[in-house]
């Protein structure tokens, strides 16, 4: 029979285990959030013909940085809605290809700690294109289902294409090369 | 109680109804749709009560009684009475619904009056006020109004040959490969803007070109920053402009910033979007007589005729006015619309206001015509 | 930051150290097949990663796997990982193919005559898969006007990028912008129009209505008709009132009918060009 | 048998519930409601709670709105209902529940007053009610009349408990009551004076009288206690509700309504707002008026179908603008007109005993004809009124247009299209910035000018198409690209402020405009999103406690019985005589 002191008792144990996993959940909390932070320097000094207008090279920062959160929620839980809005063209097909085939196959990408150095290499003279070049090192795990097969830090080099949208810059093209 | 109670319900709510009707309660909540007629009408002993009775079967389109109201003297017949009150050729007036009116005497006697009366029309561009003097007879114990003659431009039968040019649009299918499919947007340039402050608010105003070979359809935005960098308000020029601007054609343009002070304003930043566009050179409107004057009501206009040089009619035209001082730079743009139909080969009157504040710098101005014709929207 | 190979080594796995062996294939060119021999024996899984790919099979230690053309269309690094009683992961590279086709913009669609750098292009080469090619290409530019060719230039494509800036021709009319690389070909159309008019002179002859006012033949300076549609504003003034017609252009003529009594002076525009200005008495 | 017994008998409850059935089944499977001013409405807000049950947020209309503030248990229902057999003829169930249910209602709430013969021929008359068939079929306001109907029900259970003290009708009475407001919270508010005071006061008369076993003093308290169960109860199932109101009170200007026009000064809105739905108690009034204060415990009954009969004249007299101040402006008056109906019909069922006593089969006749004229006239006006929604245009291919080639990631608008608005926004996944629910809109680009929907500007005159101007105004910032048009007046403004027809639908009935430089649609950032814990609560209290009305009604049955009027003109009856058909 449960008396008084034996319910403080009782219920100061529970109290203990419980703030124990809350501190837990809170912790991978944080770190899941530092972990999927996608960190961009872009440097436009040596694009060339024509220079980045500094609204311009704002613009770029945060549509590459943007599209990169989404390539890696999109691998991750393989939505295709994910990549809405952020690539067009060949790099929006591949990327398509690439979750309709994890779909069927129950696989998986997780990209975390991102951190994309990228400097633009060419800029049309009437603003319609711009080149890239992304030395880009994040964690990368892949998971059958939830088990993970293979867990890799990658350095990796991106030729990317981007042209200008409705109202934000997207990725047209994102080849990765051995070196550029 | 099995008396009284009966009684005190039945008079307490004539009472009130009466209450209501002598306080004037509304006789309707939504506009433009034609609505019965009042129970009770009061007979119009007197020139004020002749008028509101007539304006307020105007407003509910009730044309016989309104038009046996009117005295045998009008020279206008029930047809172009009715013309002249729903406008004729998919006019502007065509469209609008009389939401209200003003009357005030001007000179009344025993047995003649002249009263003036501003019509307060609702339209699709906005409300619209039209002062029009009515003249009123008393025929036995009734005041009647004389409703004046409705002229109809005639409009002589003719051919006209249409040879201007006209541009159309191919965009191309939908799924056209990257790059191929690169017909640039047109060339169009702001060559002057002002910033006014006003009681209202900040207004920026001036003029854009299209310094293209093609149509352009353009739309000038502006965004207001102040001292810190941070957006105060963002605007378009919305109908203050002619969208569609053919080659090397000027337009004014005017956007306005209600309730923002030109002194917290550090930068404006300009911006101006060009479309490609299908368009016509035709028609062609002449902006005739154009002069600055003071209409009925003291009020300081910009008026003259607009003469329709093509051989389709234009329903609804709107003018837009910039004023330059002598430095050549703007100082005001203004609009107006005419309530009439543009038949061909015809010119119909057209005024457009200028502050009293502004019109003693005006110099120079320079009018430009937007238009809507419904064969071709 | 540590500076890595070229070639992305395997870093780190999860616990075991397996028994078997997988070894990458060095190059491999977009949509050509590969294959990845193995050491060991016994059933395992084979998971391919890569651009468009997510792909998972049952393999046979010791045998090569065959990795199919179809597979391998995207170029970019891909990750072959051979999973047993522990998981073994190799990578490799596919490079585009040979180039099949061109992307090529040029700017603008209409160009005034005569004017300097006015005209640029910018071609793009892709593989039969739609790969970026990034090996050195030439590409020929050629700007032609009808048959005389105004402009020709061979550009070593950068970084898969190859592009050109030229002046415009001397006379109004379609510009034919040639790209070409190997025994591809990309044609695109380039309006010369006139510039701003040039020397804009009118003429008027009072008649039953007002006065019929007209322009010379409208040319810019290099003597080319000024497009039709192309807006004159006349302008008359005359006893202190204004009367004002946008008139457009119709072979190389603008005309308008101003009803104006009186002494009246009239005047031309067309964008921010003027012209001369004309007195007409009263009939 | 002779013919005095075959009308001496009350009509047996179910029978009446079957002629409901045979004269509105028929209209509801037409589905004639579905052109009405709110079905769509209604049907919107529960195609959104079918896809969304706990997050009642809704990104389709105002570019985002919260859905607490309507009350959701008609929507609910319709929901349910139509995981099965499609959204409208889910909503034509719930309507068709709704109106069997109210027959039931008038009677238990009639048998407060009359006997059980007086009590069904109220019930019977209750079926042809002209203002039931205007809202049904018309206004298409399925919420009020499901919420008069449970209050009705509610009402007797209100009655046994103050006046008999019984512990199952407290318990009933608040379920239900709980429920009506679920359904249509302001039937409850107003319902208080206008049928529960009338109760009380009855119950008061019966005490002092020592016709039932309550004092007087219970019946105070225990009036107090029902108030006091009802009124937690509420804040408890709309607690959303009112955390919204109190956020972001109504505080719009006024919108114009028809129904607070003055009646004198208009015949159409004259024939609309009272001739339609009073129908043939026009005649009855004079009856009403005489009986209804011939005996003391009738006066409360006729005081508050007097206050309801005012209220439903709207601006004829200047009472309710005295007695509601700023909510006048807020509120429409048909829903006065049929509680006044509903408040009536006792006293009609009185009428109707009389008459079949003195004439037999001449007045079942009569009072058939009138019955049916009335119904009959109601369903005519729908096609002769002016203010009828206007033709519905075919909206398919303007739903397929949004739903493809990305052009929901735009906003869009509509003008013209009435009622269909509701329509469009149910099947396409785009947002628009107009709504058709005028209390949930934040936008100032719509609260500040005094119009409703956008898609009905023209007809609030100036007001309105300022309203619309600001609208499009400000089209960029809204990223409304698309405006869809079925009304030509609208085309003016449109080509001078800069869109440009680019499609034509349905053989030029619909237009489609578009406006070059508009940049995609992004969120709406507002303060009045709920939180998780409300959607929780709104997808779980509305619907259960409907669900605890239903396991009380059906699994708890009572033994009733209710003092019966003993009065003057006509015999005492005696319950025990057989019906005969």
């Amino acid at each position: 029979m449960m008396t008084r002191k034996t319910f403080c008792f009782y219920f100061v144990d529970r109290g203990a285990i419980l703030l124990a996993m809350f501190a837990l959940v809170l912790g991978s909390a944080f770190y899941c959030a530092a972990a999927d932070t996608v960190q961009v320097q872009l440097d436009t000094r040596e694009a060339k013909p024509r220079a980045v207008e500094t609204l311009t090279e704002r613009a770029i920062f945060r549509d590459y940085r943007f599209a990169w959160r989404n390539i890696a929620q999109a691998l991750e839980s393989n939505s295709l809605d994910a990549l809405e809005g952020s690539f067009a063209g060949d790099a929006s097909q591949w990327l398509r290809q690439t979750i309709v085939s994890q779909q069927h196959s129950g696989l998986s990408q997780r990209y975390t700690q991102q951190n994309h150095k990228l400097k633009a290499v060419f800029y049309a003279p009437e603003g319609d294109v711009m080149e890239l070049h992304d030395t880009a090192e994040y964690q990368l795990e892949f998971m059958d289902g939830g088990k993970i097969i293979g867990d890799q830090h990658i350095v990796q080099h991106f030729v990317v294409l981007m042209t200008p949208g409705a109202d934000h810059w997207v990725i047209r093209q994102l080849q990765a090369v051995r070196q550029f | 109680m099995k008396i009284i109670l009966p009684i005190i319900l039945v008079v307490g709510t004539g009472g009130l109804m009466v209450l209501a009707l002598l306080s004037g309660g509304n006789a309707r909540g939504t506009v433009g749709v034609a609505g019965g007629s009042a129970v009770f009408t009061p007979s119009a002993t007197n020139p004020q009560l002749a008028l509101h009775n007539l304006l307020i079967d105007v407003q509910r389109r009730h044309w016989d009684h309104a038009y046996d109201a009117l005295s045998k003297t009008s020279k206008a017949d029930k047809e172009d009475f009715i013309q002249d009150c729903t406008g004729s050729n998919g006019s502007l007036r065509s469209f609008s619904s009389l939401e209200g009116f003003d009357p005030r005497p001007l000179h009344i006697t025993d047995d003649q009056a002249d009263m003036r009366v501003a019509l307060h029309w609702s339209t699709p561009v906005g409300p619209i006020e039209d002062v029009r003097d009515i003249h009123l007879v008393r025929e036995g114990d009734v005041w009647r109004a004389v409703w004046p003659e409705y002229k109809v431009p005639m409009v002589p039968a003719e051919v006209i040959p249409v040879t201007y040019l006209r541009w159309d649009l191919v965009t191309g299918t939908a799924d056209d490969q990257w790059g191929s499919k690169n017909v640039d947007a047109p060339r169009v340039r702001i060559i002057s803007m002002n910033a006014v402050n006003t009681a209202e608010g900040t207004i920026v105003m001036g003029e854009v070109v299209n310094e293209d070979t093609i149509p352009a359809f353009v739309n000038v935005n502006a965004t207001l920053v102040d001292g810190a960098g941070s957006i105060i308000d963002e605007e378009t020029s919305f109908d203050k402009i002619d969208h569609i601007l053919l080659p090397k054609q000027v337009s004014p343009y005017r956007i306005d910033f209600p309730n923002v002070d030109l002194n917290k304003v550090k930068n404006v930043r300009m911006d101006v979007k060009a479309a490609l566009v299908p368009a016509s050179a035709d028609p062609v409107i002449g902006v005739m007589d154009q002069k600055i004057d003071t209409d009925a009501q003291g009020k300081s206009v910009l008026q003259g005729d607009l003469l329709n040089e093509s051989g389709q009619t234009v329903n609804i035209s709107h003018v837009i006015a910039s004023f330059y001082d002598n430095s050549g730079k703007v100082v005001w743009v203004s609009d107006g619309y005419v309530d009439r139909a543009l038949l061909p080969q015809s010119s119909e009157p057209f005024a457009v206001e200028i502050p009293k504040s502004v019109s003693q710098k005006v110099q120079n101005f320079h009018v430009v015509v937007n238009q809507f014709s419904l064969a071709r929207s | 930051m540590r500076h890595v190979i070229p070639i992305c080594e395997v870093l780190c796995f999860l616990g075991v150290t397996a028994p078997q062996e997988i070894r990458a294939p060095q190059e491999v060119v977009a949509g050509e097949e590969a294959s990845i021999p193995t050491t060991g024996s016994g059933k395992a899984t084979l998971y391919l990663f890569g651009p468009g790919v997510s792909d998972k099979r049952d393999v046979s230690l010791g045998d090569d796997i065959r990795l199919p053309g179809a597979d391998l269309q995207n170029a970019g690094q891909y990750f072959a990982v051979v999973c047993s009683s522990a998981c073994r992961s190799a990578s490799f590279f596919v490079s585009a193919a040979k180039p099949s086709s061109l992307t090529f913009m040029a700017h603008p669609s209409r160009v005034p005559v005569a004017e300097g750098d006015a005209i640029s292009g910018v071609a793009i080469p892709f593989d039969k898969y739609r790969n970026l090619v990034l090996s050195p290409e030439t590409v020929s530019f050629r700007l032609s006007a009808g048959k005389s060719s105004i402009f020709s230039r061979s550009v070593p494509a950068a970084d898969g990028i190859a592009w050109f800036r030229a002046a415009s021709g001397k006379s109004a009319g379609t510009l034919q912008v040639t790209a070409s690389l190997n025994d591809l070909e990309m044609l695109r159309a380039v309006q010369q129009v006139a510039s701003e008019p040039c020397n804009l002179r009118i003429t008027g002859e009072r008649n039953a209505k007002g006065i019929l006012v007209r322009t010379e033949p409208v040319h810019d300076c290099a003597g080319n008709p000024v497009p039709d549609g192309t807006i004159v504003t006349f302008t008359a003034t005359a006893d202190g009132e204004k009367s004002t017609v946008d008139a457009p252009i119709k072979q190389d003529i603008a005309r308008a009918q101003i009803a104006a009594s009186g002494l009246a002076v009239i005047s031309a525009a067309s964008g921010v060009v003027m012209g001369n200005e004309l007195r007409l008495g009263v009939r | 048998m002779s013919t005095e017994k075959n009308y001496a008998r009350p009509i047996p409850l179910i029978a009446v519930v079957l002629v409901a059935l045979a004269v509105h089944g028929p209209l509801l499977l037409m589905q004639l409601p579905s052109r009405s001013f709110d079905a769509n409405f209604h049907m919107f807000f529960a195609s959104h709670y079918a896809h969304h049950w706990f997050n009642p947020w809704n990104e389709k209309w105002f570019a985002g709105f919260s859905q607490t503030t309507y009350p959701p248990l008609t929507h609910q229902w319709i929901a349910l209902f139509s995981t099965v057999i499609g959204l409208k003829m889910g909503y034509m169930l719930v309507q068709l529940i709704a109106i069997l249910l109210l027959p039931v209602g008038v009677f238990r709430f009639a048998r407060i007053w009359v006997d059980d013969r007086a009590a069904s021929y109220a019930a019977l008359g209750s079926v042809f009610i002209g203002a039931l068939s205007f809202l049904a079929y018309q206004a298409g306001q399925l919420a009020t009349i499901a919420s008069a109907a449970l209050y009705l029900n509610a009402l007797p259970y209100f009655y046994e408990w103050i006046a008999e003290s019984r512990k199952l009708a407290l318990l009933k009475g608040v379920v239900i009551s709980l429920t009506a407001a679920a359904a249509h919270h302001v039937t409850l508010i107003f319902g208080v004076v206008f049928f529960a005071v009338p109760v009380l006061w009855t119950a008061c008369l019966d005490a002092r009288r020592r016709l039932v076993a309550g004092s007087l003093g219970g019946v105070i308290a225990r009036t107090a206690a029902f108030a006091v169960a009802v009124g937690v109860g509420v804040g408890i199932v709309l607690l959303p509700y009112w955390l919204a109101l109190i956020q972001h009170p109504i505080q719009q200007m006024p919108i114009p309504h028809d129904s607070r026009a003055n009646y004198l000064l208009n015949s159409t809105i004259a024939v609309n707002y009272f001739v339609i739905p009073y129908g043939a108690l026009i005649l009855a009034l004079p009856f009403i008026l005489i009986r209804g204060s011939s005996s003391r415990r009738l006066i409360p009954l006729l005081c508050g179908f007097w206050l309801a009969f005012i209220f439903g004249l709207g601006g004829t007299t200047p009472l309710p603008r005295w007695l509601l101040g700023r909510a006048y402006e807020v509120l429409t008056f048909e829903r006065f007109a049929f509680w006044a109906t509903l408040l009536a019909m006792p006293l009609v069922g009185l009428l109707a005993v009389q008459l079949l006593d003195r004439f037999q089969t001449r007045a079942a006749i009569g009072l058939s004809l009138a019955a049916v004229g009335t119904i009959g006239a109601a369903l005519w006006w729908l096609n002769a009124n002016p203010y009828r929604p206007g033709g519905s245009a075919d909206v398919e291919p303007v739903i397929a247009f949004l739903n493809r080639d990305g052009h929901d990631s735009y906003r869009y608008l509509t003008l013209g299209f009435g009622s269909e608005l509701a329509r469009v926004s149910t099947y396409t996944s785009a947002s628009t910035v107009d709504g058709d629910y005028n209390s949930a809109r934040l936008l100032p680009e719509m609260t500040h000018y005094g119009s409703a929907q956008l898609t009905n500007a023209k007809f609030y005159g100036s007001a309105g198409m300022a309203s619309l101007r600001a609208m499009l105004e400000h089209a960029n910032r809204y990223g409304l690209k698309f405006i869809f048009v079925h009304d030509p007046y609208y085309e003016p403004l449109l080509t001078f402020v800069g869109w440009r027809k680019i499609e034509t639908f349905d053989n030029g009935e619909i237009t489609a405009w578009s406006k070059e430089d508009v940049p995609p649609a992004h969120q709406i950032s507002s303060d009045a999103v709920p939180p998780a814990w409300q959607g929780l609560m709104w997808g779980i209290l509305p619907i259960g406690v409907s669900f605890l009305a239903i396991f009380l009604e059906l699994l708890l049955l009572d033994r009733r019985r209710v003092p019966v009027e003993v009065s003057v003109p006509f015999h005492e009856q005696d319950p025990q005589e057989h019906y005969v058909a």
